[in-house]
């Protein structure tokens, strides 16, 4: 029998001759007369925070250049997409930035639903917001632990994960998946919300500001956190703007650009939230701004589960001849039932045309380009995804920093490979 | 039972003993652990990458300036443990003296200091 | 080197002896900390407060493959990755396992695409498959569990004529025991 | 030393010895368990009840695994370096006394293996005698981590050691001695305040030079926050990466056996040893004394490691030699002075 799949022809190692080829032109003298060390972090490395490699030329410790090195885990996300049809790409998007899954879904959904010039019902799009900001709190949360556990904090990050852990209760609840969420469907939601769901939201919102004042009593005031984070890394608001950075790394440097605030969508406009702002752009003040966006999050899921929660419109915007229709219909009446089937078998065959839609995505600007040539398949998809952009800012900050800043600064990115490579 | 150097002797005896075990343990391992050599597990580990070359030992002068530093005040340490010994025998003559030899220390320190002997970047 | 390794016939003092290092290998398995995608997320997870599967279990997260036993591969190996992969796992010392964590690792997962390795297993010998995407970490501590079970059926002493001899052994063994299923 | 057969003397040595590797190995089933206490979890449960068996499987899963020499390393030099480190955390443990002299089946035994005049000296050179382990251990690995590691701690440690040994002079002008034996039963004495008796512990005396002790111990160990040798998040696993198997567990009960001696010599010198209620009417009472006041300073340290971020290597630098030593050097002034006055020999 033929195998399926080819295997791949791996570079056996064990056999290879080993030569040491890869870093002897690497290393020459400085003007000093001493000698440069190259050091090679990751892609195995644990503050890299995946498989990023950095390679370092070192003098004594103090960094001279760096170069990160990406590309470890590009999987062909956007090739794919142009093979699969509009609401099955979905569950690829979870999988860009797995921290923050229904973050992706939703800038991918809204892309598809600008396309089809569909809009999703209210009660749809509040709770996409709930999701969303919970999400962000998911997201900001690994970032915090992880960041914390690079500098030596070493109990943070069994602190963030533990409140974490609600919220993946609470996505388990809403849709069964704790990460890869395939939580949004263009069009709205058609699960009904189930029982139990609103009270654990309760409960999270309820148990949060104290958990979060603990992270902060650790660190804000921790002399070592501050010598390490404080006047390290620093991004001129200039230089922010130079390398189109976006997300809390420009707001760091204290430019306010918030894409929920300056192109707003769902039902960010009727919301109360404050955009926080840094001062000098280090380390510490992106810290400070994503612990501020930590409260800011949790004030919006509080708004946004008061107004809707008594609610019980539909959640999907059946009406439209894009969404699959209702799974009673479907089981009733012969017209839903096949347009159930061409749904399924076939599609939905969107209008030819190009659109971008962005969002404010836990890490920045999540932005998805969408070239449609009226198939039931994207012709191209583009996403920019924002910690890829503000990878690029890396080498800019790690000029003249210590070795050991540099875990810091890569921490205070907040990258995450599966979206920075795609 | 009590001669010159009978409580080196014991010293001795804890030297070969710790070594000796320490020895045994790392010999066990030796022993018992299997031993399967090939060449990418002998090539220096470097996160992984597989070709790498083995690093030349080398270090910057600013470890070499730590290292004086610390020679010429563990030195006048080694002067101050005698003297703090007989602190009581030596009375204000030797507290002056000291003071003396604390100031002389303080100076070449302060010297350090400004130079940016201490300044590590 | 290995001096009583694959050595000796099975006799009551290799067995105990294989037995006391099957246990201790079982109860402290340390992990190379080495995530690859969003399975990574949910081993993190796992290891942390709630979960905690690494010490309760007696593992410990190594940065360093020369200190680790098991290489949990979290996530998809593209091709880029696969070398890099296979270095690390040769560069762990003997004795060594892989558990693979999800489809990607498995399988190859959603992603047939140009640039990822259709199972890791085309790259490093696998152990333990742990199927999901990405699986809870209830799963990774079925897999742990299945992995400390076959590590302490594992004979190292005994295995006298090489890793061919004892598959043959087993086989023949399997045989025996079918043989005896089908009277 | 008492007047005691040579060989009862190896007994106590060798007793000690092992009590140290066993409570060694202890040590670190007490760090996961209160560390995991500290972070929510519950640290190993599995292997023994309570993972009371986990330091066993451990050492025994160490010994089985493969003792690996890179072929870029310096063959001899990277077998022999772990052997240092451990012989000589070991052997600071010679100047450790335990108690006085007991009798036990009627025969005088001394608590101690042995007493010389310099015991704190000693420590303080064993310490710096270990830092050749690890220097060695990394620069012969042929890694760059490695390499950095070693470097780091050598720069380290040499720093710290100043500190440590600066912050002991103030106790030895109090006693006039540098034998830990008679520093730990000048801590016996009590002092009296009206009707309240204390004993006279140093920590009372010389504060700053604890406070100044601790944070030298902390950092000579290379434990958290001063644990940048074997920084995780930055150099892998420091001197120790090419290290597997017991040359790698060595390194380990090096560091564990100095956390442990440290705690002790703090113990004794500042916390008055063996004293306690109790501890003058049954030897054994003394040393439980003694294991509590080490159990508490193991808890410091795993505290420190639970709740503190790393220092960067210029501002650990920057600690002990702008910040640390003129206190280290003024604590000295200050108690060379009250020690004139007290002894009548100014004013």
């Amino acid at each position: 029998m033929e195998p399926v799949k080819t295997p791949f022809n791996v570079m056996d190692s064990t056999q290879t001759e080993y030569s040491g080829t890869l870093m002897v032109e690497d290393e020459h003298e400085l003007a000093s007369g001493e000698r440069v060390m190259t050091l090679n972090m990751g892609p195995q490395h644990p503050s890299t925070h995946g498989v990023m490699r950095v390679l370092l030329k070192l003098d004594g410790e103090t960094v001279i250049e760096c170069d990160p090195m990406i590309g470890y885990l590009h999987r062909g996300t956007e090739k794919l997409s142009e093979t699969k049809r509009y609401a099955q790409i979905v569950p690829w998007t979870d999988r860009l930035d797995y921290t923050a899954a229904p973050q992706n879904n939703l800038g991918y959904v809204l892309a598809v639903e600008k396309l089809l010039g569909l809009n999703a019902p209210e009660r749809a799009q509040y709770w996409r917001v709930i999701m969303v900001e919970l999400s962000r709190i998911a997201s900001h949360l690994v970032w915090l632990g992880t960041h914390a556990l690079d500098i030596g904090a070493l109990s943070m990050s069994l602190y963030t994960f533990r409140e974490r852990e609600m919220i993946m209760d609470i996505f388990e609840t809403f849709c069964g998946a704790r990460l890869t969420t395939n939580m949004m469907e263009i069009g709205g939601f058609s699960r009904q919300l189930p029982d139990g769901l609103i009270p654990q939201i309760r409960n999270f919102l309820r148990v949060f500001p104290s958990k979060l004042k603990e992270y902060t009593d650790l660190l804000s005031a921790n002399p070592i956190w501050l010598a390490r984070t404080k006047g390290v890394g620093v991004i001129t608001p200039e230089a922010a703007i130079s390398y189109s950075l976006t997300g809390a790394c420009l707001r760091g440097s204290g430019i306010n650009y918030d894409v929920r605030k300056a192109d707003p969508y769902l039902v960010y406009d009727q919301l109360d939230f404050e955009v926080p702002l840094g001062q000098f752009g280090d380390v510490f003040d992106r810290y400070l701004v994503r612990v501020e966006e930590l409260r800011q999050a949790h004030k919006i899921v509080t708004q946004a589960l008061n107004y809707i929660e008594n609610d019980d419109r539909p959640m999907m915007a059946y009406e439209s001849a894009y969404v699959m229709p209702p799974h009673m219909g479907t089981m009733t009446t012969a017209e839903d039932m096949q347009r159930h089937f061409v749904w399924v078998i076939k599609g939905f065959s969107a209008p030819v045309g190009e659109v971008y839609h962005a969002i404010e995505h836990g890490k920045g600007e999540f932005g998805i380009h969408i070239v449609s040539d009226g198939g039931s398949m994207p012709y191209r998809l583009r996403l920019r995804t924002p910690d890829y952009v503000n990878l690029g800012v890396l080498p800019h900050m790690a000029q003249g920093a210590m070795l050991a800043d540099m875990v810091a600064l890569i921490g205070t990115i907040d990258i995450v490979l599966g979206s920075v490579d795609r | 039972m009590e001669f010159f150097g009978s409580n080196y002797i014991v010293m001795v005896f804890m030297v070969v003993t710790a070594f000796v075990m320490g020895f045994a343990m790392a010999g066990i391992s030796t022993l018992a652990g299997p031993s399967r050599p090939n060449k990418a597990k002998s090539a220096p580990y470097e996160s992984g990458i597989p070709d790498v070359k083995p690093v030349r030992p080398q270090f910057t002068a600013r470890f070499y300036v730590i290292g004086m530093l610390f020679v010429i005040f563990d030195l006048e340490a080694a002067f101050m443990y005698p003297w703090a010994v007989n602190f009581d025998v030596l009375g204000l003559g030797g507290f002056v003296h000291m003071i003396i030899f604390i100031s002389l220390l303080l100076l070449s320190y302060v010297y350090a200091w400004k130079k940016g002997a201490l300044e590590w970047v | 080197m290995g001096l009583i390794d694959d050595r000796f016939d099975k006799n009551i003092f290799t067995t105990s002896l294989d037995f006391l290092f099957n246990w201790g290998r079982r109860s402290s398995l340390w992990w190379l900390q080495f995530g690859l995608a969003c399975c990574a997320i949910e081993m993190i997870s796992a290891s942390m407060a709630r979960f905690d599967l690494s010490e309760r279990f007696g593992m410990l997260f190594r940065s360093s493959p020369r200190a680790a036993d098991l290489m949990i591969v979290a996530g998809t190996v593209t091709k880029k990755m696969a070398p890099i992969v296979r270095t690390l796992y040769d560069q762990m010392s003997e004795p060594k396992w892989v558990l693979s964590m999800g489809s990607c690792a498995n399988v190859g997962g959603p992603y047939d695409t140009y640039a990822v390795v259709q199972g890791v297993d085309q790259v490093v010998p696998v152990d333990v498959y742990v199927p999901g995407c990405p699986p809870t970490p209830e799963s990774l501590y079925y897999g742990i569990l299945q992995l400390q079970n076959k590590i302490i059926k594992f004979d190292t002493i005994a295995r006298k004529e090489g890793k061919g001899r004892a598959e043959d052994q087993r086989v023949a063994e399997r045989q025996l025991a079918m043989a005896g299923i089908r009277g | 030393m008492g007047d005691q057969p040579i060989w009862i003397t190896f007994i106590v040595t060798f007793a000690i010895m092992t009590v140290l590797l066993l409570s060694m190995a202890y040590t670190t089933w007490y760090e996961r368990k209160v560390l995991a206490r500290f972070q929510d979890r519950l640290g190993p449960t599995r292997t023994g009840k309570a993972g009371l068996m986990q330091p066993l499987a451990d050492a025994v899963k160490l010994m089985g695994k493969e003792d690996l020499v890179p072929d870029a390393a310096d063959r001899n030099v990277f077998l022999f370096a772990p052997l240092i480190t451990f012989t000589t955390a070991l052997l600071s443990a010679a100047v450790i006394p335990w108690g006085g002299t007991v009798q036990i089946f009627g025969t005088d035994v001394n608590l101690y293996p042995t007493d010389i005049n310099v015991g704190a000296l000693f420590i303080l050179a064993t310490g710096s005698i270990g830092v050749y382990g690890i220097i060695l251990g990394g620069w012969s690995s042929g890694n760059r981590y490695s390499l950095l590691g070693a470097i780091r701690s050598a720069a380290q440690v040499i720093s710290y050691e100043l500190i440590l040994g600066f912050s002991l002079v103030g106790i030895f002008i109090i006693t006039g001695t540098m034998s830990l034996t008679d520093i730990m039963f000048k801590q016996h004495e009590m002092l009296s305040f009206g009707p309240f008796e204390i004993s006279n512990w140093f920590v009372l005396t010389q504060p700053l030079g604890f406070v100044l002790f601790v944070i030298a111990a902390v950092a000579e160990t290379n434990r958290a926050p001063f644990d940048l040798p074997e920084a995780e998040s930055e150099l892998v696993a420091g001197f120790m990466t090419e290290y597997s198997a017991m040359r790698f567990a060595l390194y380990f009960l090096g560091e564990y056996i100095s956390m442990i001696i440290m705690s002790l010599f703090a113990a004794t010198l500042f916390l008055g040893g063996t004293s306690g209620p109790g501890a003058d009417k049954f030897w054994g009472l003394g040393i439980m004394w003694l294991v509590l006041k080490v159990m508490a300073f193991l808890f410091f340290y795993i505290w420190l490691r639970a709740t503190l971020p790393r220092f960067r290597f210029d501002q650990l630098m920057g600690l002990a030699w702008k910040v640390l030593l003129p206190l280290a050097i003024l604590n000295i002034v200050v108690t060379a002075f009250f020690r004139l006055i007290g002894n009548g020999q100014v004013f």
